[in-house]
């Protein structure tokens, strides 16, 4: 079985933001203009959280990307009442457009705040639309969407491995955020194969689950150790 | 076939399935079972045959052109049309990596408001599409009135593109190019001329040393090559084996990634870097030679703790263990850039951070310093054309072209991004501007020439010397040009051309490939002498017309890492004509005390989001939440948290700024991370056009500066220490509120947070 | 009772239950079945306000009956269709006992009240297509005396005879007699 | 190794297009008490006008059948049906190679190779249509892997003269069947993503 | 009760009457206004439906806004009728007679209009039918593990419930307008309503024991729609919404609320249809004790509610908590506390506060009280979300503040339709009572009551059918 899961070094992680233009530009996600952002209706999937410790001049900056966790028991899933959001069998929080209703209650059950919702029809005035990846779905509007994991990657990966008649090998399958990051901060992969590379970031000793003692089980698993970054005393 | 064949990428679609969808809404269920889109009836057939099967994806590499870097980059495109930029795994720059603004050139390619057709301005002063013809001829017409009156600006990176242009100057008789680039980038060069006795911009082993003094380069924000930089600072941070110290006024956001920042006080950064020099040379670690090397550059001994710490508003504490830790460190660096280079006394800035490296040995060490280097295909272009001019030259040289001058822009928005030029802009008589957007320069041209984008263009750059190993990056084109645009390099011969005054190469990809011809032979004739490449490079191939195949085809040259220039030691300490001693930051005056207590020193900078106002025409990046302020399309003003109580400044509202040019309003954002008494403003702001996303979105800080600032030593405006009141003016009206992506912060500072890194379980 | 020839209908409206109360004694004794006497009341009558049988009901039996389809409906609904047509859930329990529960407590409510709603109209002959036998149901001249608070005695299948006698005896207190 | 029909499948059903309800068939399926109410009362209000598939009219009366009876192979112009994801359709220039040697007078060709001649796209009608609300990614190569013949979906395109079609492939009762039976993904993002 | 009050039972039933017969251009008026209201509320749901949901103000991460609030008001509102009614009428209290039949219609027309704002709320209410299990050829169901689903259940339910409740006891007075009304549109429109009534003895029997059974089932629907409406928020891991006590939490509120439109109602009714005789001070005092008990009761729940968050110390729970009490919904919070608790206990503890006019006034208190609660319920928590990075804030746009208010004009003009076209005294139980001598409201009439009420008793038509 497969389990997918994504690690993220939060050690290596310099909040450059080139991950949140790569989701967008892979994933058709529209940018909503000025006025609605201000509304709250931005709609990146990946977002790169940042908080400060201390006060000047011994402030410290945090950064962390928060995305769609790809929990094992992910709050939003039972509430839809559609089954637009279900667990699929290879560990993924599924989002399925074409189901969606709109009733925003899964969005409101995450406890990570990741879902954001196409307040209105996406717009893409020519010729910017030639851009639109074509294996991803241009949402309307009423629908909810989140981070996929980028499975339209995933599903052609296998489709790749099944054409070549082998086995998905660990690395075949990138996220876009994984791909374009500079420091490779990301990895992607099985979790549930001991040797892929993201099962051992996993058993780091700096590993830990966002918002943990909630028990959702996350597919993404963090990395941070913060001795060194201490602020100076 | 299946439903879901067909062109998604023509326009309609996406204007059809929102029309349908409102359909879909109004009308209700019943209605719409029997009825579908018309636009997903139709599916066009190409015209022309490809290898490619339909809809699959087809890799093709390019080099991104969004800034000097030269990072190699992999675009997807499916049945022509580019869909997603990847970095290159193998990249030479980047090693697979890209930025933001790497990201959004398809954006750039696929705009809306592009140029894509010859305008010219007609009677009624209004642009009006022409052909090329026609454009070209009125272009030359131009500039063979007045030759010696043309000034062409090119905001091309150091490479064969600029060196065509510097041909092209000397073709109609123009005089030497202005060559437009930030002004850290000239002052970097003329540090390096000083300290490492090279003018170059010096390449850092980031990767390899242990301990990083970082004295203003924003090297994550985009500076030089944020994608290089970012895997270099992974490897330095790695397992917590080294660490980087910043030194630098404005928590950017490498201060923000650093493992210690030191808010030093603007334009003190070169003091900082001689009261460190004091503390190493009194520790007893630094070598004789060391030792009398640096006191031949500073015959003048360094100031002492206390002032340093004084001058630069810092612990003293902190500098001490600073010196410290350099002194221990095994393999430690000294970088320079940024903001510390911005101001007046830039080049003494820079020349003593450098300066520093000497002293700690790092100077051609591994892990250390070492001069830039490059194949020199620029000059090779050139031929023995002029070397291209600062840009704060311009003004000087409009002014001094006369009643009919000619300006040409090409890539370049000095409108935009020169303080005070408006008057000398006026002044010239024909503006022809090549540009793919009508920013700022090209809404007030004559006449506008459309030019290609990165992913369209046939690329020929030599990359940006971070790795201080020479290279020349080629790649074709990877979708077909919008409209009528064109290479600029082609342009540039076709106005030579039209100007009777033609060049011998009939397109930039010919001149490019001529030149690489000559290299061939060169090195061929004499391995040894000027103009050869590397023996290396030529082994294998037989003839000339073989390597240029052969270069072409593998994507350009990249020298061995052995090539890697030995480790280059300040000319003053050889003895030829050794100067009495570099511009001592600790000599110069310190900046202007404030005016009064509202006044701030003004502190431009570039965002990751805008770069230099470059990336302003891009939804993705104006939407793209900025990594500190996590604000999106617009400007604002950080303001330190001190200052603001005491100003009853709140995030968000409008404040206005004054500087002796000009005031702006716009809103303040108000961070923990500012050190109290400066004022970051991202560049980049208040486009008069530059498409819709662009179009009056935020304030140009530039109107704050002037044009007699300049850094002293080189032809540069001092972006850094400017002066500027602050006044709150108002609450904002929701319309001028910024748009702040993590809304909570304010509150999350007055409310007990509810996350913190190390509280989550075990994975 | 049928058969034998024309039947004839007397109605009569009175202000007060007693003075009906009188009028049906006499025609109970007079050998007129109970069965044959049909009084409309603008307001249920206590029991033992006139003379005649209580009428049956079995409404609680058809709304219990209705409980337990609406419940089992119900359950099958939310257990039984997610059995026949699983969907992926990833190891999530396809069908899970609360929300079952809920589901069907609704449906035990939604049966319990539309049987109890169909069954009281049935039993009044209130359903479209079904009137009560012999004709009783019908709209009367006499019917806007039960709509302005008077009752309404309508004895059915006299012979001329009976009902010649009982609309002299009513005569006296009757609103109207017709 | 070929599965043509999944057995048990009705086939030529008259369908309305799009995304329509089938209370009908699942009726002779599950004709439980279960559901028995529901489709009495839901699924007719639900279900939509009946219609037969339409065959759309064509810029070009392209005959199939002669071009197979001639010896082409439908991968000859669909050249992604077994190794794409889309199968595609000849380029212009294709056509306009052959017919340059093959009746170049023919009316119909002759529209070819007007469309050659000023570079123009020609715009087919799509005969099997999932709607884009849908938001279904097919990969054809994926089925063509599994041996699903073309005629499964297309019908027997070979023996049409203009393509007509012949099943509702936007009916996802249909895809999900044949997936559960060919034990192939029934996971929502084996095609909806 | 009295012995004088038997005889003037009949006088009384024509007094019912002829309030019922007369015209009242008040009440078309009332229509037509309300209606125009309506139409702001149709204009505004089709401008969302063509624009798209993002017309509102919600955004991220309050996704939730006025059409979830209003949802729960309404369910809430409809609270007043079928429950008190079906209590009323299952303890045999006598009182209940001119009371239940107005609040029945309350709860039937506020629910539908509740019902209808989480499908306003959708942002794709043209597939709203996907929530509904019925068999589809995609072989696909809804899930029923979604709070959702249940209240699909529940409130179909609980409608379709109210709406027989309402309809069975009407039946017999349907068959008095028909039996009164001149031949006509009128005439025919009253005899559909009416099934065919008659008013014989096996049909009043199966009625009686109809409603008696209605009466019974009603109690536990309604407390399971409300409840159910509760664990729409409690069923999730919203810190502020994840509460035990939220289901009899609402169930306590929606019965307030719903006494509140109820007074309100009355009231209005009492002065508008000069019901004075009927609707006696005794019913409202009866009402206005039952009133001041539920807010009690909802001021302890509500007490309780934020005594165990504030003890638990719980974080994230705490940061919802802060906000409500101290932050940006302290002024909303403290507001709600004073008009639901403060002011309904300072008034109703007293009987002269217990009378028509206070307790309107105290009940439209209580009503913006409970609409406050409902705001405080779904806002500040939705805005307070785990991660502080996305905290948020919400302002309604002028369309969910026009359906907001159009709802209200919908509620009306139902509301008026009803009074106007149907007896909103339900003149069989009054009749009931009067025969039977157990209510004696009309005995308790003040003087001066049965003195005007004299004049305008005096004709009483026959009736048009004879």
């Amino acid at each position: 079985m497969t389990r997918w899961g994504m690690a993220i070094d939060l050690d290596r992680c310099t909040g450059c933001e080139a991950c949140v233009v790569a989701c967008a530009a892979e994933n058709n996600i529209q940018t909503v203009g000025e006025e609605q952002a201000r509304e709250g209706r931005a709609m990146h999937w990946l977002r790169i959280e940042r908080y400060y410790e201390g006060e000047f001049p011994n402030v410290r900056t945090r950064f962390m990307p928060v995305l769609c966790q790809q929990c094992g028991a992910a709050p939003c899933e039972p509430v839809c009442p559609v089954y637009a959001t279900y667990r699929n069998p290879e560990g993924l929080n599924a989002m399925v457009y074409s189901r969606c209703i709109g009733t925003r209650f899964c969005a409101n059950n995450c406890p990570y705040t990741v879902r954001v919702f196409n307040w209105f029809d996406a717009e893409f005035p020519a010729p910017l639309d030639s851009q639109l990846n074509p294996d991803v779905s241009v949402r309307p509007g009423g629908v909810m969407e989140k981070c996929t994991f980028c499975v339209q990657r995933i599903q052609a990966g296998k489709d790749e491995a099944a054409q070549e008649e082998r086995d998905v090998a660990d690395g075949d399958i990138r996220t876009a955020c994984q791909q374009s990051c500079p420091t490779k901060a990301i990895t992607f992969g099985d979790l549930e194969d001991p040797d892929s590379e993201v099962s051992k970031w996993a058993e780091s000793p700096r590993a830990f689950s966002l918002l943990g003692d909630l028990d959702t089980r996350p597919g993404v698993v963090y990395l941070s150790g913060s001795e060194w970054r201490e602020p100076a005393e | 076939m299946s439903g879901n064949d067909g062109k998604r990428g023509e326009p309609r679609v996406t204007i059809g399935r929102r029309d349908f969808f409102k359909v879909y809404a109004a009308a209700g269920v019943a209605v719409l079972q029997g009825c579908r889109r018309r636009d997903e009836e139709w599916i066009e057939s190409p015209v022309r045959r490809s290898t490619a099967l339909p809809s699959a994806s087809v890799w093709r590499r390019s080099i991104c052109g969004q800034c000097g870097a030269g990072c190699e980059i992999e675009v997807r495109t499916v049945d022509r049309l580019a869909k997603k930029i990847e970095g290159l795994p193998e990249g030479f720059v980047n090693a697979g990596g890209v930025c933001a603004l790497g990201h959004s050139a398809l954006q750039e390619l696929y705009h809306p408001d592009r140029v894509t057709e010859p305008m010219r301005r007609g009677a009624s002063g209004e642009l009006e599409p022409v052909s090329w013809e026609e454009a070209l001829e009125s272009a030359a017409t131009a500039i063979m009135a007045a030759p010696d009156a043309t000034t062409v600006v090119s905001g091309a990176p150091s490479g064969p593109l600029l060196g065509l242009w510097r041909r092209f100057a000397v073709a109609v008789g123009a005089p030497a190019p202005v060559h437009w680039q930030s002004t850290d980038l000239v002052v970097e060069r003329e540090a390096a001329r000083l300290s490492l006795g090279e003018a170059c911009r010096p390449a850092y082993d980031l990767a390899r040393s242990d301990y990083v003094l970082n004295i203003g380069a924003p090297f994550l924000d985009g500076w030089r090559s944020a994608a290089h930089f970012a895997g270099a600072w992974a490897k330095l941070t790695a397992d917590r084996r080294g660490k980087l110290v910043q030194v630098e006024a404005r928590h950017s956001l490498t201060a923000a990634n650093a493992d210690d920042w030191l808010p030093v006080r603007p334009g003190s950064e070169g003091f900082l870097a001689r009261g460190v020099a004091g503390l190493l040379l009194g520790s007893g670690t630094v070598g004789e030679a060391e030792r009398a090397a640096y006191e031949t550059l500073y015959p003048e001994a360094p100031p002492d703790l206390a002032a340093t710490a004084e001058r630069c508003g810092i612990d003293a504490n902190r500098i001490e263990r600073l010196a410290a830790e350099l002194s221990r460190a095994e393999r430690p660096l000294v970088m320079v850039g940024g903001s510390a280079l911005d101001g007046g006394n830039g080049v003494a800035a820079g020349a003593a951070g450098l300066a520093l490296n000497g002293l700690l040995g790092a100077v051609g060490r591994e892990g250390g310093v070492f001069a830039g280097v490059d194949f020199g295909f620029e000059d090779r272009v050139a031929g023995d054309a002029e070397a291209t001019v600062p840009p704060a030259t311009l003004s000087d040289r409009l002014d001094g072209a006369g009643e009919s001058s000619v300006l040409v822009v090409s890539e370049a928005d000095p409108l935009h991004g020169m303080p005070g030029f408006e008057a000398a802009f006026k002044g010239a008589s024909t503006v022809i501007a090549l540009s793919a957007f009508f920013d700022d320069t090209t809404l007030q041209a004559d006449l506008v020439l459309p030019i290609q984008t990165d992913l369209e263009r046939f690329q020929a750059v030599e990359p940006d010397p971070v790795r201080g190993i020479p290279a020349l990056l080629i790649a074709s084109p990877t979708v077909a040009p919008r409209g009528e645009a064109r290479h600029p390099g082609d342009v540039a011969l076709a106005l030579a051309a039209a100007a009777g005054s033609a060049l011998p190469w009939p397109g930039f990809q010919e001149a490019v490939e001529a030149s690489l011809s000559d290299a061939f032979t060169a090195t061929r004739a004499d391995a040894e002498g000027a103009g050869a490449l590397p023996a290396s490079l030529i082994t294998g191939a037989l003839n000339a017309r073989q390597f240029v195949r052969r270069t072409t085809d593998a994507g350009g040259l990249v020298g061995t890492a052995e090539m890697r220039r030995a480790p280059v030691r300040p000319a003053q300490v050889d003895g030829e004509g050794a100067p009495a001693g570099l511009p001592d930051p600790a000599s110069m005056a310190a900046p202007a005390a404030p005016a009064g207590v509202e006044a701030f020193t003004l502190i431009p900078f570039e965002s990751v989001k805008l770069g230099d106002g470059r990336g302003a025409n891009r939804p993705w990046l104006q939407e793209l939440p900025d990594p500190l302020s996590t604000v999106m399309w617009g400007s604002w003003a950080e303001v330190a948290t001190e200052d603001a109580d005491r100003l009853g400044i709140h995030t968000g509202d409008i404040v206005r700024l004054t500087g002796t040019a000009a005031e702006i309003d716009l809103p303040a954002i108000v961070l923990p991370t500012v050190r109290p008494g400066c004022l970051g403003v991202p560049v980049g702001g208040g486009h008069a056009d530059y498409g819709r996303y662009a179009r009056g979105r935020g304030v140009n800080v530039n109107a704050l500066l002037t044009a007699d600032r300049q850094v002293a030593g080189v032809g540069a405006f001092a972006r850094g220490g400017v002066r500027v009141r602050v006044e709150r003016l108002r609450r904002p009206r929701r319309s001028e509120r910024p748009v702040i992506y993590g809304r909570g912060l304010r509150q999350a500072e007055e409310i007990p947070v509810g996350w913190a890194p190390h509280d989550g379980g075990k994975a | 009772m049928t058969a034998a020839g024309e039947r004839h209908l007397v109605e009569a409206a009175y202000e007060r239950v007693e003075d009906m109360r009188a009028v049906v004694e006499a025609a109970l004794e007079s050998g007129i079945a109970a069965s044959q006497i049909e009084v409309r009341s603008p307001a249920p009558l206590e029991e033992d306000e006139l003379p005649l049988p209580k009428p049956k009901s079995r409404v609680l039996l058809f709304a219990l009956a209705g409980a337990v389809l609406g419940g089992l409906t119900a359950f099958g609904l939310a257990a039984g269709t997610a059995l026949a047509y699983p969907l992926p859930t990833g190891g999530m329990s396809i069908v899970a006992g609360p929300p079952v529960g809920v589901v069907t407590y609704e449906g035990t409510a939604l049966g319990l009240i539309l049987m109890t709603v169909l069954r009281v109209l049935w039993e009044g002959g209130l359903l479209p297509g079904r009137g009560i036998r012999s004709g009783r149901g019908r709209a009367s001249d006499l019917d806007h005396h039960v709509a302005n608070g008077r009752l309404l005695l309508r004895v059915h299948g006299l012979s001329e005879e009976q009902a010649g006698r009982l609309r002299d005896s009513s005569r006296t207190s009757a609103v109207e007699v017709g | 190794m070929a599965v043509t029909r999944p057995e048990g499948l009705p086939s030529g059903r008259s369908r309305s297009l799009g995304d329509g309800e089938d209370g009908g068939r699942f009726g002779c399926r599950c004709a439980g008490p279960l559901a028995g109410i529901w489709i009495l009362g839901l699924a007719l209000v639900a279900c939509g006008p009946t219609q037969n598939l339409p065959t759309p009219e064509q810029p070009i009366a392209y005959d199939h059948q002669v071009h197979i009876e001639a010896g082409l192979e439908c991968v000859r112009c669909h050249r992604g049906a077994e190794e794409g994801v889309h199968a595609g359709m000849p380029s212009v220039q294709a056509c306009a190679g052959c017919h340059r040697r093959e009746i170049p007078d023919h009316p119909e060709v002759q529209k070819v190779m007007l469309a050659n001649e000023n570079r123009e796209p020609i715009r087919w009608a799509k005969v099997n249509v999932i709607p884009d609300s849908a938001m279904v990614h097919f990969n054809h190569r994926a089925h063509a892997r599994a041996g699903i013949e073309c005629l499964t979906c297309h019908g027997d395109v070979a023996s049409m003269t203009v393509a007509e079609p012949v099943r509702n492939v936007a009916d996802m009762g249909w895809c999900v069947e044949c997936h559960r039976e060919n034990e192939a993904s029934d996971d929502c993002l084996a095609c909806h993503r | 009760m009295t012995a004088e009050s038997q005889p003037s039972a009949a006088v009384l039933d024509g007094q019912l009457l002829g309030r019922l017969d007369r015209r009242r251009p008040g009440l078309l008026v009332g229509s037509l206004a309300s209606g125009a209201l309506a139409l702001v509320f149709i204009y505004c749901w089709g401008y969302q439906i063509a624009n798209g949901i993002g017309v509102t103000g919600i955004n991220r991460p309050v996704f939730w806004g006025f059409y979830i609030i209003n949802f729960v008001f309404w369910i809430g509102i409809s609270h007043a009728g079928t429950l008190i009614s079906a209590i009323l009428r299952v303890t045999k209290a006598e009182w209940r007679r001119p009371v239940t039949r107005s609040a029945e219609a309350i709860t039937l027309f506020a629910l539908a209009i509740g019902g209808l704002f989480p499908l306003i709320h959708l942002g794709r209410v043209a597939i709203f039918y996907y929530m509904i299990p019925y068999p589809n050829s995609r072989m696909l169901w809804p899930n029923f593990r979604s709070p959702l689903v249940w209240d699909i259940a529940a409130i179909t339910t609980y409608i379709i419930g109210s709406a027989l409740y309402l309809f069975l006891p009407l039946i017999p007075d349907a068959a008095v307008m028909r039996d009164r009304a001149a031949a006509g549109l009128r005439k025919r429109f009253y005899a559909v309503l009416a099934l065919g009534w008659r008013g014989t003895a096996q049909q009043w029997h199966s009625l009686e024991w109809g409603i008696r059974i209605l009466a019974v089932a009603i109690i536990p629907v309604a407390v399971s729609v409300h409840t159910i409406v509760s664990w729409d928020f409690a069923m999730t891991q919203t810190p502020g919404w994840k509460s035990t006590i939220f289901g009899p939490y609402f169930v306590v509120g929606a019965i307030f609320s719903g006494i509140a439109v109820l007074m309100i109602a009355m009231a209005l009714l009492r002065r508008g249809l000069s019901l004075e005789r009927f609707l006696t001070d005794r019913v409202f005092n009866n009402l206005g004790l039952l009133f001041v008990t539920m807010s009690l009761v909802w001021g302890y729940f509500t007490f309780a509610e934020h005594l165990t968050v504030w003890y638990s110390g719980d974080l994230f729970e705490k940061n919802v908590h802060h906000v409500l009490l101290h932050g940006d919904f302290a002024v909303p919070f403290w507001t709600m506390v004073v008009v639901n608790l403060v002011i309904p206990v300072a008034v109703l503890s007293f009987p002269r506060g217990r009378r028509p006019l206070p307790t309107a006034l105290v009940g439209c208190g209580v009503l913006v009280g409970m609409w406050l609660e409902r705001f405080l319920i779904v806002v500040p928590a939705l805005s307070t979300p785990r991660l502080a990075y996305s905290i948020g804030d919400y302002m309604p746009s002028w369309v969910e503040l026009g359906i907001m208010i159009g709802a209200v004009g919908v509620f009306a003009c139902l509301y008026f339709t009803f009074t106007q076209l149907l007896p909103i005294v339900s003149v069989w139980e009054m009749r009931e009572g009067w025969r039977h001598g157990g209510s004696g409201e009309a005995g308790d009439a003040t003087s001066d009551a049965a003195a005007t009420s004299g004049t305008a008793a005096a004709p009483v038509p026959g009736g048009g059918g004879a």
